[in-house]
């Protein structure tokens, strides 16, 4: 009799710690615009470091601001519903948009894009996947507690995830860094 | 991914410091703090629960005036090279020594607080965050991005300016070199000696000034016969000044030390 | 109303006179929770500790409480292991005090680490050269099996009997036990050592560094032989301060004298390695390192005085006190010789915590000193409050003494007096 | 059936178990771990493009050269630029946390202006035909200056006044000097302009005179410890009489003497208004040759002539019906207060513009927010140390916030006269005379003024660049005058603090550690019997202010060491000697 319980227990702990706490972390927040990588990729025939670009100090530009967008979209190119509120909202009262930054690290890691790409000649898609290709930006899912994206934890397709690799966390950095015999000490990325 | 072992050749960075040109200004602490995102002083600390990565000593001969004679030494992170007391104290990994630079790195977001290390170092040259930091409104907006802010309740010291590194590496790349040039690199206490008195440079590289200077016999390290090999050199013809890197002498007390 | 928790055959005072007793001791816990929340939420600016004195009252009271506590794995190393059965009259009172000192000292280092929530990083990132991570795990290590070995105890209680299940679970955790004191006394063994070890490796500062055997410098074998040599005389002290404090026999007077002559055997050695490692740092390992001893002692107060208390007073003298027969058959002897011990003990924790700090390494050094603030010596008697509180519930509801109730039959012969039931 | 409690136990335990075996819990201790390092209060610095900007220091009179890093426009860490010929890559630790000013807690960033206007309108309408409208300038010879001269000659009764400067129009040349006798100025320690004296330093003797082993003193190759009030003594011994009772031996003093005498070219500094140290300088023939004359940077004709300079010894007492003190360039002399309020009419009305309410803002009736450095825009003259004029501006890093005044707009709205481009105006002025040269502080160039177009010679001023005039050969040698003979107190004031506004991270210097002394600090010697932080008063005629006591064996018996701020300034600027009392 008492058995029956026990195992009612058990499921309920189980799904708790495996369906609703995964959810229930994550707080999520649409982007600002319904922007497309691909629109810009195949349309405009922009690559990545078009718009992502390295300062010659070396240092990343990361996400552009309002101006380079202006620089084509000052009157609508397109037809879409999303570049017409676009134009209306942010680039006619020239209001920056406040994109949220999926693969943002934490404040105490230095991360070069220019040393990965520039020496370490990566593509862009071994860290970020391909977002070139992405129609549409994911919803932003911020970790409640500690206030990272979910990217730095997983890569967010799937809801749950078993495996604890595919992210941004230090232990994906070091495991590249282990397999290319670039490891030497914390400082390397921290500051 | 080029390996880095190959392109780079290991530097051991250092410093040495002239005592006889050091004017006990305190530049290079004002500079160190900036740099480095150091607050401003709690309203509780003191010359023992403050944050002064680089901290300027002044020292005597040990007589009363007028036949008193003082010296200013800055003390920072020796950097030891070997069996680095620090770093094989700490429980987790937090303190470790960079094989590229030789540079004694210490990781804040790793740290517990156990200050098991502070115990551990002869120069007290590592500081605990007693406070969290704070500063004046507004002040914030000057800190520095290459460096990442500390929180309460952890250890931090000198890193010889890693961010620094870190920049100057990342110019280099951008050119599409593997490797920094000397004159990139340079610790922000260096270049705010007004006097020229701390040079810094790579250990390793026998032309460097450092490297040269190391070895002039007015040369000395503190506390040498730790056998903790440190990276920062002392310079000073003054016989009384060289005796400083010795232990404390019973008896004579120094008649006043402020620092 | 508690009859029904307190043991068969045993007199324990009134629940009233209970609770005026536990009272005061549960007054001080709470002020010393208060002064140990006001250093977790406010932050160690609450301590007096500083860059300098990096280590305070806290580590000293870890060091000593651990040493003290070392009563618990060596009762049980010599009863389990070498067969002592004469120690069976206190090994439950042992493992209630080893318990109480461990999990107090665990608590105090949760306090003075200034990021309580990243101590889990030891066991994820562990660095194993260093002694500050072998003393964590294995205290809490040590601290699961201290618990596991107090079960027992606890389900011995007669309520706890009266549920089926708990008397199976009870009686399999006994066969369970030898294996436990073997884990325990290896596990403990090597922590007192780490803790010696956390400053005899102190390269930077060479009053506290010592050579030694392998990765270990000789305080970590000196650590154990001082712990091993204390435990059993801390538990000869507390068994015979329960006794005076409850007005009962709870324990045959061989059983002291074992523990005494035991205790006494063992310092004697110590004091011997002691004086030997002494000689060795004097006049070789310090000077080595361009560190003439004498300077060490040039330092007011701490002069040479603290080496000949260390040693001598609370070392050698006691020693020979607890090996001398004629001497320990006298309670008040045996006693006061066990306090000495205990006493050396601490001191040589202190000298090896506080004294290391305060005397200086470069030359313009000063020679520092050090007062704890309300807050540290507040979170200090909270241990002590929690010790007492612990022990004054295992002694009433379980049964630490299992000579207490022929004891008291044997004392029953003569006419018991009726007035007795009111006593503690 | 019915539950019973058991059951719910059972429950609860499978429950634990079960989210036990889920990723739950771990996730949350390495959250908690992970918020540890981001936890509420900890600032983010912010990120952007890296750009160098270059300025002008104006926190004290040498105006060294400053390079900043920015973040976008953020200014986030100042630097010294190397090469350039007067400051050479030096900064003091004031200069390199300037750029905190603007932050400061104590900054002043109110004041009634409407009020003060009006008010002082009143007055200069109340004021009587001998009664002076006067303006205090402790940083003459700036642009700022000649407008305040321009105003004051419009305004009827306009007076004004600057520091003393019995050496006016004279310059040090410390390249030429190869024996300098100093008698207690801070020579290593913020004199002159930092860069300049530490290279030349490299080929001259130094012996300073003190009392007190300040860092000069430890620094100097020979120190003479003299008693305490006996400087002017030892000065006259030097220049032939006896040093008797000034605590050093005659045998050293006629040494001394001799080296000064042969060893030229010698200069002696001090205290300007000593007799003796002009009487030492015209012996050993500094002037000339270590003392030299030096022309002022060229003046627009329009504006001259401006209203006379006066000095506060030529102000008689109770003659100033409206006083406005331009505290804004720091750096200035601070003249007691005592000194000031004996020249004020009854009621008169005193307005200081300030960004600190440390200075004269304590006294004064108003105190107006002017901007800081780097904040504000203003030249900087010539320091003691350059042998020829110089033109730099200290350029706008930081926007200054709203509700803040300009002292100059405000005077010259007094006298109707329009000063608002004379900046440009004296630059073009400069260029118009075509003399000299100009330092790009950007590209390190140096190119002679005849080849600049005034538009350019302006952008590279604002850009931090810096004019020097060519020596003029046929300047006679400047006549050292002696101001009325001062005296000396039996107490010293070192540790350069200033009137100003310092960065909050100068606490690593004296609260953190012991390497200077803090405002309200005061070092005995150890024989004074009183112990490291004791609290006790530091009391003069003039009044008393509570002090922390730090022993030092440097500092010799029976003298006070002390911070020099404002308050103490006024403390002790006029008193024959201080004492220190237990509380």
């Amino acid at each position: 009799m008492g058995k029956i319980w026990l195992v009612a227990g058990l499921a309920a702990g189980l799904g708790a710690g495996w369906v609703a706490f995964p959810y229930a972390i994550y707080q999520r927040r649409p982007q600002p615009v319904d922007f497309s990588h691909k629109v810009h990729a195949e349309k405009a025939g922009q690559k990545c470091e078009d718009c992502h670009s390295l300062r010659e100090d070396g240092s990343f530009a990361g996400i552009p601001g309002l101006d380079k967008c202006a620089g084509c979209h000052a009157a609508p190119m397109g037809t879409t519903v999303a570049e017409k509120n676009f134009i209306e909202q942010y680039v006619t009262p020239n209001r920056q948009p406040q994109w949220m930054d999926y693969a943002r690290q934490p404040e105490n890691v230095w991360f070069s894009h220019a040393t990965h790409v520039k020496l370490g000649g990566m593509k862009c898609e071994a860290c970020h996947g391909d977002m070139g290709s992405s129609d549409g930006l994911r919803v932003y899912q911020q970790d409640r507690i500690s206030g990272y994206s979910r990217d730095i934890f997983e890569r967010p397709a799937r809801l749950v995830s078993l495996r604890r690799t595919g992210g941004m966390k230090m232990d994906d950095c070091v495991d590249c860094h282990r397999r290319n015999a670039m490891e030497q000490s914390c400082l390397d990325c921290h500051k | 991914m080029t390996s880095k072992k190959e392109t780079i050749r290991p530097a051991r960075y250092g410093m040495t410091i002239d005592v006889d040109r050091c004017n006990g200004c305190g530049a290079c602490m004002v500079a160190c703090a900036v740099e480095n995102n150091v607050p401003p002083a709690h309203a509780g600390a003191n010359d023992r629960k403050g944050l002064t990565w680089i901290r300027v000593y002044k020292v005597d001969n040990g007589q009363d005036y007028p036949g008193k004679r003082s010296a200013f030494v800055p003390v920072l992170c020796q950097q030891c090279g070997s069996e680095t007391p620090c770093a094989h104290v700490c429980p987790q990994q937090a303190v470790d020594v960079d094989p590229a630079t030789g540079v004694v790195g210490q990781m804040p977001e790793r740290c517990l607080g156990c200050r098991y290390c502070m115990a551990a170092c002869p120069y007290h040259a590592r500081y605990f965050n007693w406070w969290d930091p704070a500063w004046p409104k507004g002040m914030e907006k000057t800190l520095n991005p290459d460096v990442a802010p500390r929180m309460r309740g952890v250890v931090e010291k000198c890193n010889f300016c890693y961010g620094r590194w870190h920049e100057a590496r990342q110019r280099a790349a951008a050119m599409g070199k593997p490797d920094t040039e000397p004159v990139d690199y340079v610790p922000a206490c260096v270049e705010a000696c007004p006097t020229g008195a701390i040079r810094f440079g790579d250990l390793n590289d026998a032309k460097s000034e450092v490297a040269r200077g190391a070895k002039e016999p007015r040369s000395f390290r503190l506390l040498e016969s730790l056998g903790t090999e440190p990276k920062i050199y002392y310079q000073s013809q003054r016989d009384w000044v060289r005796e400083i890197a010795s232990a404390p002498r019973p008896g004579a007390e120094k008649g006043n030390v402020n620092g | 109303m508690d009859k029904e928790f307190i043991a068969r055959g045993v007199q324990r005072c009134s629940s009233s006179r209970f609770l005026l007793w536990i009272a005061p001791w549960a007054l001080l816990l709470v002020f010393g929770l208060y002064s140990a929340g006001l250093c977790l939420v406010l932050g160690l600016n609450q301590t007096n500790m500083d860059n300098r004195f990096a280590f305070g009252l806290w580590i000293f009271l870890d060091l000593t409480v651990i040493a003290l506590g070392a009563g618990a794995f060596f009762t049980g190393f010599l009863l389990y292991i070498l067969k002592v059965k004469e120690l069976k009259a206190v090994i439950n009172s042992a493992v209630v005090i080893g318990l109480v000192c461990y999990s107090g000292a665990m608590g105090v280092l949760a306090v003075d680490v200034g990021q309580p929530l990243r101590a889990w990083f030891t066991f994820w990132y562990p660095n194993v050269h260093s002694m500050l991570t072998e003393v964590t795990f294995c205290i809490s290590c040590y601290l699961t099996v201290l618990a596991i070995e107090y079960l027992p105890i606890v389900l011995k209680n007669r309520r706890l009997r009266e549920v089926p299940s708990m008397l199976v679970f009870e009686h399999e955790l006994h066969k369970l036990i030898y294996v436990l004191a073997g884990v325990g006394t290896f596990l403990s063994f090597f922590h007192q050592g780490s803790l010696g070890g956390l400053y005899g490796v102190l390269r930077g500062r060479p009053f506290a560094f010592r050579e030694g055997l392998a990765v270990w410098p000789s305080t970590f074998f000196l650590f154990i032989l001082s712990a091993a040599a204390v435990g059993p005389s801390f538990v000869l002290l507390t068994t015979w301060l329960v006794e005076k404090i409850s007005r009962k026999k709870l324990v045959r007077p061989e059983v002291p004298r074992l523990l005494g002559r035991i205790s006494g055997l063992l310092l004697a050695v110590y004091v011997l390695a002691k004086t030997v490692d002494t000689l060795i740092w004097l006049n070789r390992t310090s000077p080595e390192r361009g560190f003439p001893a004498a300077q060490y002692y040039s330092w007011r107060p701490f002069g040479t005085w603290i080496l000949f208390a260390e040693i001598v007073v609370f070392g050698l003298v006691p020693a020979l006190m607890l090996l001398m027969p004629r001497l320990r058959a006298r309670t008040g002897w045996l006693v006061s010789a066990a306090a000495l011990a205990c006493c050396g003990v601490a001191l040589n924790r202190f000298v090896m915590t506080v004294q290391t700090l305060a005397v200086p390494t470069l030359s313009f050094d000063p020679f520092l000193s050090y007062f704890p603030s309300w807050q540290e010596v507040g979170t200090f008697l909270a241990v002590v409050a929690y010790g007492v509180l612990v022990y004054s519930f295992s002694f009433r509801y379980f049964r630490l003494f299992p000579q207490e109730r022929e004891l008291k039959l044997a004392e029953r012969q003569p006419e018991a007096e009726p007035v007795l039931a009111g006593r503690y | 059936m019915t539950t019973t409690r058991r059951d719910l136990f059972k429950f609860a335990g499978g429950a634990a178990v079960g989210a036990l075996l889920s990723p739950a819990p771990w996730r949350l201790i390495t959250d908690t771990a992970l918020w540890s390092e981001n936890w509420p209060g900890i600032p983010r610095p912010a990120r952007g493009e890296i750009s160098a900007k270059f300025t002008n220091c104006t926190l004290c009179p040498a105006g060294c050269a400053v390079k900043a890093r920015c973040v976008g426009a953020q200014p986030v860490s100042l630097a010294g630029v190397a090469g350039h010929p007067m400051s050479r890559g030096a900064l003091c630790p004031f200069g390199i946390a300037g750029h905190h000013l603007p932050y400061h807690p104590e900054r002043l960033r109110s004041g009634p202006v409407q009020r003060v206007a009006e008010e002082v309108a009143r007055a200069m309408a109340a004021r009587q035909t001998s009664e002076y409208v006067a303006v205090f300038d402790p940083r003459p010879g700036r642009t700022a200056s000649w407008t305040y001269r321009r105003a004051l000659h419009a305004i009827p009764g306009g007076l004004y006044i600057r520091p003393a400067a019995p050496w006016s129009g004279a310059a040090v040349n410390l390249d030429a000097a190869r024996i300098v006798v100093s008698f207690g100025m801070p020579l290593l320690d913020g004199w002159g302009t930092p860069g300049n004296v530490v290279a030349a330093r490299e080929h001259f003797r130094l012996i300073q005179v003190e009392a007190v082993e300040s860092r000069t003193a430890a620094m100097a190759d020979l120190w003479l410890p003299v008693r305490p009030g006996q400087e002017r003594a030892l000065a006259a011994a030097l220049a032939g009489g006896t040093a008797e009772g000034t605590g050093i031996a005659q045998e050293l003093v006629r040494q001394v003497a001799g080296e000064l005498a042969t060893n030229g070219p010698a200069l002696v500094l001090g205290p300007a208004d000593w007799p003796e140290i002009a009487e030492l300088n015209r012996q050993c023939g500094a002037a000339g040759r270590t003392i030299v004359a030096r022309r002022e940077t060229p003046v627009p004709e329009a504006w001259q002539p401006g209203a006379a300079e006066t000095g506060w010894s030529a102000v008689e007492d109770g003659s100033l019906r409206v006083l406005l003190i331009d505290e804004g360039a720091g750096g200035g002399d601070y003249v007691p207060w005592s000194t000031i309020e004996r020249k004020l009419a009854p009621g008169a009305a005193v307005v200081a513009f300030t960004g600190t309410p440390e200075g004269y803002a304590r006294h004064a009736n108003y105190a107006l927010p002017v901007a800081v450095y780097p904040e504000a825009v203003d030249d900087i003259p010539a320091a003691v140390d350059s042998p020829v004029a110089v033109f730099r501006l200290s350029a706008s890093l930081v926007a200054p916030p709203e509700g803040l005044v300009s002292a100059t707009d405000f005077v010259s709205h007094l006298a109707g006269i329009d000063a608002a481009a004379a900046l440009r105006e004296r630059a073009d002025a400069i260029c118009a005379a075509g003399r000299g040269r100009v330092f790009q502080t950007a590209s390190g160039a140096v190119t002679a003024l005849k080849e600049m177009k005034p538009d350019d010679f302006w952008k590279a001023l604002s850009e931090g660049g810096c004019w020097l005039d060519e020596p003029d050969p046929k300047a006679p040698p400047p006549e050292l005058s002696t101001g009325a003979a001062g005296f000396t107190a039996s107490f010293a004031i070192a540790e350069t603090r200033g009137a100003g506004l310092v960065s909050p991270l100068l606490s690593k210097l004296h609260e953190e550690s012991h390497l200077r002394l803090g405002k309200h600090e005061v070092a005995l010697h150890p024989s004074s019997g009183f112990r490291d932080g004791d609290r006790a008063a530091l009391e003069t005629g003039c009044g008393r202010i509570l002090v922390v006591v730090r022993r030092d064996s440097s500092v010799p018996p029976g003298v006070v060491q002390a911070a020099a701020g404002a308050d103490l300034i006024d403390l002790c600027g006029a008193a024959e000697s201080a004492r220190v009392v237990r509380l």
